[in-house]
């Protein structure tokens, strides 16, 4: 029954928006302090590797893996984050771009822990990881009336859903509290921020050292999505793709990172009848969007009409200043 | 004594902003730091806010030495300024400027922030309380939501000034706290010192404007190339000939009239 | 020699200015008073052409040239030295001054040059320093003096004052009264409205977008009510 | 020149007792291997117009683009079993691609065959999974035996590009080569995908006097890399892996590609029937000779059909079983056979550009 | 070989070099870094290929149509990119990032439409003539090559540092109102700008063309990053710093294959801006940014 409605070809749509998502809010977290990276993509293959090896190798569990990936990814953030704090603008994005590239020559060069430009295969993959689990449990499939594709696609599915629903709320209260103050203020003038007390040091680092981990952690549910992963996954484009999410979407507010992610993941997929144009759409839709709405889709004023029109369920005032209901 | 200033030099790659200048602020008075365009007086601040450092010379604040802190820490300590040239947190509201000012008072981390904890929450309540009390001093209170940047100026030299009593100092530094206000606006604005002072709040005050300064302050400071040129109290100023010469000039009013 | 009809100009949806009438005689100093947020800043932006306005025309010297560019303006002489003075800072002084005669091609420029370094002895002092190295009362100097580059003939000057030393504001005023002596229309926005007034031949209060008053200088420092809100006493 | 025009089966017989299918093909069609896609597409449409034609089976074909993406080819990989319900797949293109995707159709029970994935492992993706394109680990062994043979090579240069799965596929047997067959390498360079300036790595090659060179490069690479090599006055013969083998090569380099030899299972000059009129009716439907994935994609179509017909339905699994029974079969590319892991069996010809065409290296 | 892998690195270093100053010059003027430079100057290599070897006219037409293409394609970006992003509010400055990666993204895919995505054979005599200079060969090509990016550095210096034209660049650079208020047409002079700097990466393409043999739409991204990073190591906006970054770059990448592993080639570039940034933050040549705080 429930079987027909559902098509393992959406749920792998969904799950690669889902991760997109993860994706565009590391940058968002990073921009949110006027820190502008190109270097996620680096991140985020940091965070696949570790995973990759550490599963492969050293038959660690898959929960372990990714948390272990995240960590170390965070960690390395934080070291890179250090001396960023002395580029300002496009040095930065510069550099961190550089840092990306480095790291995937990197990858590529050091053949015997990553197997080069080859990559790793047969990384446990999440969904027949739950499948094999689920049926150890005695539950299969067809107990819901699923077939085996289905149940995995729709177990992937579930568990980045959950993933992704947690760290948007991690971030959207984060936000709302005297840490994201301190990001926006640092953000809009840092010496200003410095003198009114706060320690930009730290909050740049925090900020670019949990972007970073975010990048690491997706990248390492994304190798266990693919079970397969190379160092051409991680390459300029993809960070790239990764900036453009959140600047499109609208950099302002998580939300517009959030809708950059998931329109454009999913455009490509709508665009798949004018194949051959559809890059050129995009380009041209990127070039479009900034002439008439440069702040993104989404901004900070039509947040607030939208909150404006939800009366009753005032939504949480960016940066913790408002309500109650809050508190 | 609040601040000492002992022997402050400062070059700027051959310019030698500051020379050799030393004075003291005492608790609960207006001091006023005035001289010519060029003289060094913002960038005294910013020897004392640690935006840069001095060549020579030691600053102590409550008797200790300020060296090798970072501007962040100095307003931890209880010194907090105002800048010359506005430099608000353009797009936050005036509220969230306030409690931007505040953070240094606050203790919550990541994870009691996004757990949102007791302690965070009343953290928080206090927050809020104190910017508006703070708003409501500086005459703001009905523009909390207004987004800084569409305030008109001298609503924005208010909010600068509010933004640094949120981090609660005992010493404020105020840059030009006048400049580009009315003789009405800075009638209001004698009165907003005035009312620090009352808060046990010792003041530190740059102003061109120099009847603001004759009225407010108990005790002027003169510099001229970097060099202090005289200190005493605002009539003695007044008649000092060789802060005439240098700075304020010769009442011109009957000769234009 | 200037003339505003009927001029209102928007930010967005906020209006800034409006239905602002306004006349400038050749050859008087005509000032400009009002509140922190009157509109005064939005006016001048408005007649060097960095605004467009949304109604209204404005005429100099006898020609319409509303909407047109202030490179296109000051090339018929007219100039605006904006508020918080528009100094280039990464470049040095000396440079500064020579953008000032950016559009002229005669052989005087740096006769003129050395003439304003004469005039403002502390450039010449910094003549090679980067502008946004100056202190701000050297910076308020640096753009008067670059703005006599331009040799223009209506100058437009917004707060001239703000940040100057009560010695280098009466030196100010002197030089606006010199500058308009040797022939230039100076058109002057000021907070310090008694001094204003008393170079000025003809005044305007803005209130609000509004102009609230006008006259001659002598009546509006008699005014009582514009004695009360912008005097002070 | 490609996309969804390719379903036109209008004149197809529409009598009951033809098996009808639907294929799924996934293919390289934007970004900077396109060309790869282009050509495996056009070898797929023109035997399936053949087919058509022909009225054994009827077969809808169903194009959609990877644009060479992991991601990409596994979304359209699921659109396909899922929403479209194909019965069979051919492609991906790229191997990386075919990692991705292999283990998904096999868990689908889609049969899916590669038409020109070279590197190794393919077909031990799963039951389902299948190719029809000559591994690198059976051509380079093949061409570089010969170089040896004839040129009594000693002493070889290798240079790979070490950013690409394929080349560095090739790169890994190529080494293994000179390593069984006792070479001396001078010395192991790489190069990176899309670049410009090997001048550096070929200068060093000319000094250390090499009897062959070994590279492992994509077509596009290779050509520039012999361009550059002949002018810089090196003049000893090339061994490249297939994916070196194009007649784009000779577009390229001109007289520079003489000299470059490739293990392949295509050779467009050959004295065969099949052959000639394949390369006719490509040439005349697409302006250009077909180079080897053109003809493996073309074969492998073939294949699938033959699959289809002898599976006598549109079944899954009957398909996947059908397409493991394929025995000798002859297309263009000569006789081949299927091995139980679903891996092709075949000897590929070496060829040798020489007066700038492509000739049977003896 | 030592010689030879000086003059293969002064070669690619120059290319480098006139790359790098497409990028420096518009970010000198708009403080944008241009991310559809790269694919200009790709489509002018292909307009050499087009010229040369389609229309199968001389080489010096190739020059001209591809100064004439990359200009205006020049004038399309600043008027469809750049322009509508200037000066309005709120327009955060990542927003002509965004908008040249967009324009970047859209000219190679129509580059893809109508070359191919495959290298195009770019044949010309010029590159095969050479001379023997001792054990060494050296071709016109470099030779030209080296004195082109040698004269562009000169004109670029001269034309703004001493030039009113220059001089009315760079305070449009500053601050776009005080500009126009100091009697500078921005708008003209930004156009211009970009146009000259197009046109020089047109120029660039062309001559990787001669010298490489190595067309396709992919080639904008490779030297595209390559001149990002040196204009970031000589400091950005500076001319001086595009020429010594460039060369540098060239040749450090040419001397990594020749003595060192040629698998970190692409890496020497970023490696070198990590660690000149962490050592001087506003690069080689950079000026400390001289804000005045307070
Ligand atoms: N970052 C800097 N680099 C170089 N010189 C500087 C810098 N900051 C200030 N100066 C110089 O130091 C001197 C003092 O400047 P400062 O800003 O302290 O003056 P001020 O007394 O505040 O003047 P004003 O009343 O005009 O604001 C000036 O000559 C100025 O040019
Ligand atoms: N860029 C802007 N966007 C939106 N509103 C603006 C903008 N600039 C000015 N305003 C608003 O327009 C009104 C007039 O401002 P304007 O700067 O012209 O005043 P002013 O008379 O020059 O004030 P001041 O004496 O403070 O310089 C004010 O209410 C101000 O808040
Ligand atoms: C199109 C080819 C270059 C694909 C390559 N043979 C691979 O296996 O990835
Ligand atoms: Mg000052
Ligand atoms: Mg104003």
């Amino acid at each position: 029954m429930l079987g027909e409605l559902i098509n393992p070809y959406y749920l792998q749509v969904s799950s690669f928006i889902l991760i997109n998502i993860i994706l565009a809010v590391s940058i968002y977290i990073t921009l949110g302090t006027g820190q502008l990276s190109l270097g996620h993509a680096g991140f985020m293959s940091i965070g696949a590797y570790t995973t990759a090896i550490l599963t492969l190798n050293y038959n660690m569990p898959l929960v372990l893996g990714v948390i272990i990936a995240a960590i170390v990814t965070g960690i390395v953030g934080t070291l890179i984050g250090i001396p960023a704090l002395r580029l300002q603008g496009v040095y930065l994005a510069i550099a961190t771009l550089g840092f990306g590239e480095v790291v995937r020559v990197l990858f590529i060069n050091w053949d015997g822990l990553t197997n080069g430009a080859i990559g790793l295969s047969g990384i446990p993959h999440l969904g027949r990881e739950i499948f094999n689990l689920s049926k150890s449990m005695g539950i299969e499939p067809d107990m819901f009336g699923l077939k085996n594709n289905q149940f995995i696609s729709l177990a992937v599915f579930f568990v980045l859903l959950i993933i992704t629903i947690s760290v948007i709320w991690f971030f959207v209260r984060q936000n709302n509290s005297r840490i994201g103050r301190a990001f926006s203020a640092i953000k809009m003038d840092e010496e200003a921020s410095e003198a009114m007390g706060i320690n930009i040091t730290y909050y740049k680092v925090l900020a670019f050292g949990q972007g970073a981990m975010l990048a690491g952690f997706a990248g390492a549910l994304y190798a266990h999505l693919m079970a397969y992963i190379s160092p051409s996954d991680f390459d300029y484009h993809r960070a790239v793709e990764i900036l453009i999410f959140s600047i499109f979407g609208g950099s302002e507010v998580i939300w517009g990172s959030i809708f950059g992610a998931v329109f454009l993941s999913a455009m490509p997929e709508f665009l798949r009848f004018i194949n051959e144009y559809r890059f050129m759409i995009y380009g041209a839709l990127l070039v479009l969007m900034m002439a008439f709405r440069p702040q993104g889709i989404i901004d900070v004023n039509m947040m607030n009409r939208f909150k404006r029109l939800m009366p009753k369920k005032r939504g949480e005032k960016k940066h913790g200043t408002g309500n109650k209901e809050d508190q | 004594m609040v601040l000492e200033i002992k022997k402050i030099s400062k070059n700027f790659g051959g310019i030698q902003a500051l020379t050799d200048v030393s004075f003291s602020v005492e608790e609960g008075e207006i001091l006023g730091l005035i001289g010519p365009n060029g003289a060094g007086k913002t960038t005294m601040f910013n020897m004392i806010t640690a935006m840069y450092p001095p060549s020579s010379g030691v600053i102590s604040f409550v008797g200790n030495p300020l060296s090798n802190l970072k501007p962040h820490q100095i307003t931890e300590k209880g010194i907090c300024r105002t800048f010359q040239n506005i430099r608000l947190f353009s797009d936050l509201t005036v509220r969230e400027n306030v409690m931007v000012g505040n953070h240094c008072r606050l203790k919550t981390n990541v994870m009691q922030s996004v757990l949102r904890t007791k302690a965070q929450k009343a953290e928080e309540a206090r927050v809020l309380a104190t910017s508006d009390e703070i708003l409501e001093v500086v005459g703001l209170a009905n523009d909390k939501e207004t987004i800084a940047k569409n305030l008109s100026y001298g609503a924005q030299r208010r909010l600068e000034i509010a933004r640094a009593l949120a981090s609660r100092p005992k010493l404020i530094l105020l840059d030009e706290p006048a400049a580009g206000m009315n003789e009405k606006e800075t009638n209001d604005l004698f009165n907003l010192i005035k009312k620090i002072q009352t808060l046990n709040i010792t003041v530190l005050l740059i102003e061109h404007d120099m009847p603001l300064v004759m009225r407010v302050c108990s005790r002027i400071i003169v510099l001229n190339f970097g060099k202090k040129i005289a200190e005493g109290t605002p009539s003695s100023i007044q008649n000092n000939k060789e802060v005439i010469e240098a700075y304020l000039g010769v009442e011109e009013e009957d000769e234009l009239a | 020699m200037l003339k505003l009809d009927n001029i209102s100009t928007f930010y967005g949806k906020i209006q800034a200015l409006k239905s602002i009438d306004i006349a400038v005689e050749e050859g008087t100093i005509v000032t400009i008073l009002g509140a922190n947020g009157a509109g005064k800043t939005t006016m001048m932006n408005t007649i060097a052409g960095l605004l467009k306005p949304k109604e209204g025309t404005i005429h100099y010297l006898g020609i319409d040239v509303t909407g047109r560019r202030p490179d296109q303006l000051l090339r018929n002489g007219l100039a605006l030295v904006p508020e918080g003075r528009g100094i280039l800072a990464t470049m040095t002084v000396l440079e500064n001054l020579e953008m000032g005669a950016y559009h002229r091609s005669d052989s005087e420029v740096d006769a003129d040059i050395e003439k304003v370094m004469d005039r403002f002895p502390i450039l010449r002092e910094r003549k090679e320093q980067y502008g946004g190295t100056l202190s701000g009362g050297q910076q308020q100097m640096l753009a008067i003096a670059r703005v006599i580059m331009s040799r223009p003939k209506l100058l437009l000057l917004d707060e001239p004052s703000m940040g100057l030393a009560p010695i280098i504001v009466a030196d100010i005023f002197k030089i606006i009264k010199e500058i308009n002596e040797a022939g230039t229309t100076v058109l002057l926005v000021e907070q310090n409205a008694r001094q204003a007034l008393k170079v000025a031949d003809h005044g305007y209060v803005l209130e609000n977008g509004k102009v609230v008053a006008s006259g001659t200088a002598k009546e509006l420092l008699q005014d009582d009510t514009i004695k009360k809100a912008y005097l002070g006493h | 020149a490609c996309g969804n025009s390719s379903t036109d089966d209008t004149e197809s017989a529409d009598s009951d007792d033809v098996v009808k299918a639907k294929v799924g093909v996934i293919s390289y069609l934007t970004g900077s291997g396109a060309s790869y896609g282009e050509a495996i597409t056009n070898g797929i449409n023109l035997a399936h117009k053949e087919i058509t034609e022909l009225g054994e089976v009827d077969i809808e074909l169903k194009i959609e683009d990877s644009a060479g993406k992991q991601e990409e080819a596994l979304s359209v990989a699921q659109k396909l079993m899922n929403s479209e319900n194909v019965d069979a797949i051919i492609g991906p293109t790229l191997s990386t691609e075919m990692q991705i995707v292999g283990p998904e159709a096999d868990l689908n029970g889609v049969p899916i065959l590669g038409t020109s994935n070279t590197a190794e492992g393919i077909p031990q993706l799963g039951e389902y999974v299948f190719r029809n394109s000559i591994p690198e680990t059976l051509a380079i062994p093949a061409s570089v035996q010969k170089a040896i043979d004839k040129y009594g090579a000693k002493k070889v240069a290798i240079l790979y590009g070490n950013d690409d799965v394929f080349t560095k596929a090739g790169y890994d047997t190529m080494k293994q080569v000179a390593e069984d067959l006792d070479l001396e390498v001078l010395t192991t360079e790489t190069f990176q995908l899309g670049q410009s300036d090997y001048k550096a790595q070929l200068t060093k090659i000319k000094s250390l006097n090499p009897d062959l060179v070994l590279a492992s490069a994509l077509y596009n690479e290779g050509a520039v890399i012999l361009d550059q090599a002949r002018k810089m006055g090196i003049d000893v013969p090339f061994v490249g892996g297939n994916g070196f083998n194009s007649p784009e090569v000779i577009k390229i380099a001109g007289d520079a590609a003489n000299g470059l030899i490739v293990a392949t299972p295509w050779f467009a000059k050959k004295d065969d029937e099949k052959v000639k009129k394949f390369v006719e009716d490509y040439e005349a439907a697409y302006g250009m000779e077909p180079d080897q994935f053109a003809a493996q994609a073309y074969d492998g179509f073939y294949v699938m059909a033959e699959a289809i017909k002898n599976a006598g339905e549109a079944d899954r699994d009957a398909i996947r079983d059908a397409l493991a029974e394929i025995k000798d079969f002859e297309g263009v590319l000569g006789n081949m056979s299927f091995d139980e892991e679903g891996d092709i069996i075949m000897e590929p010809t070496v060829l040798i550009i020489e007066d700038d065409e492509y000739v049977v290296f003896e | 070989m030592l010689i030879e892998q000086l003059i293969n690195g002064l070669t690619l270093g120059s290319i480098y070099v006139i790359v790098a100053l497409g990028y420096t010059l518009v970010f000198g003027v708009l403080n944008v870094v241009n991310m559809g430079h790269g694919e200009i100057f790709m489509f002018g290599a292909f307009m050499g290929v087009v010229v040369t070897n389609i229309l199968g006219w001389p080489l010096y037409i190739a020059f001209v149509v591809a100064i004439v293409v990359t200009g205006i394609l020049g004038y399309f970006l600043e008027t469809f990119a750049l322009r509508p992003l200037r000066g309005k509010e709120g327009v955060s400055h990542l927003a002509p990032l965004i908008s040249t990666i967009g324009v970047s993204i859209f000219l190679e895919n129509v580059a893809h439409h109508f070359f191919g995505s495959g290298n195009q054979p770019f044949r010309t005599s010029l590159s095969e003539l050479k001379f023997v200079l001792g054990s060494t060969t050296v071709y016109y090509v470099q030779i030209i090559i080296f004195v082109i990016a040698i004269l562009l550095m000169f004109g670029l210096t001269f034309w703004l540092s001493k030039t009113k034209a220059g001089k009315a660049l760079r305070a449009s650079a500053e601050n776009l109102a005080v500009a126009s208020l100091l009697g500078v047409n921005t708008k003209r002079t930004i156009t211009q700008t970009v146009i000259i700097a197009s046109a020089m990466g047109g120029i660039a393409g062309i001559l990787v063309g001669i010298a490489f043999n190595s067309v396709n739409p992919q080639m904008g991204l490779s030297f595209g990053l390559k001149g990002l990073a040196i204009i970031i190591l000589g400091g950005l906006g500076n001319v001086r710093g595009a020429m010594v970054g460039g060369l540098i770059l060239g040749m450090a990448e040419t001397f990594i294959v020749a003595y060192g592993d040629s698998g970190y080639r692409d890496a020497v570039a970023f490696i070198a801006i990590i660690v000149i940034l962490i050592v001087r933050p506003q690069g080689i040549f950079g000026t400390a940014t001289t804000g005045r705080k307070g």
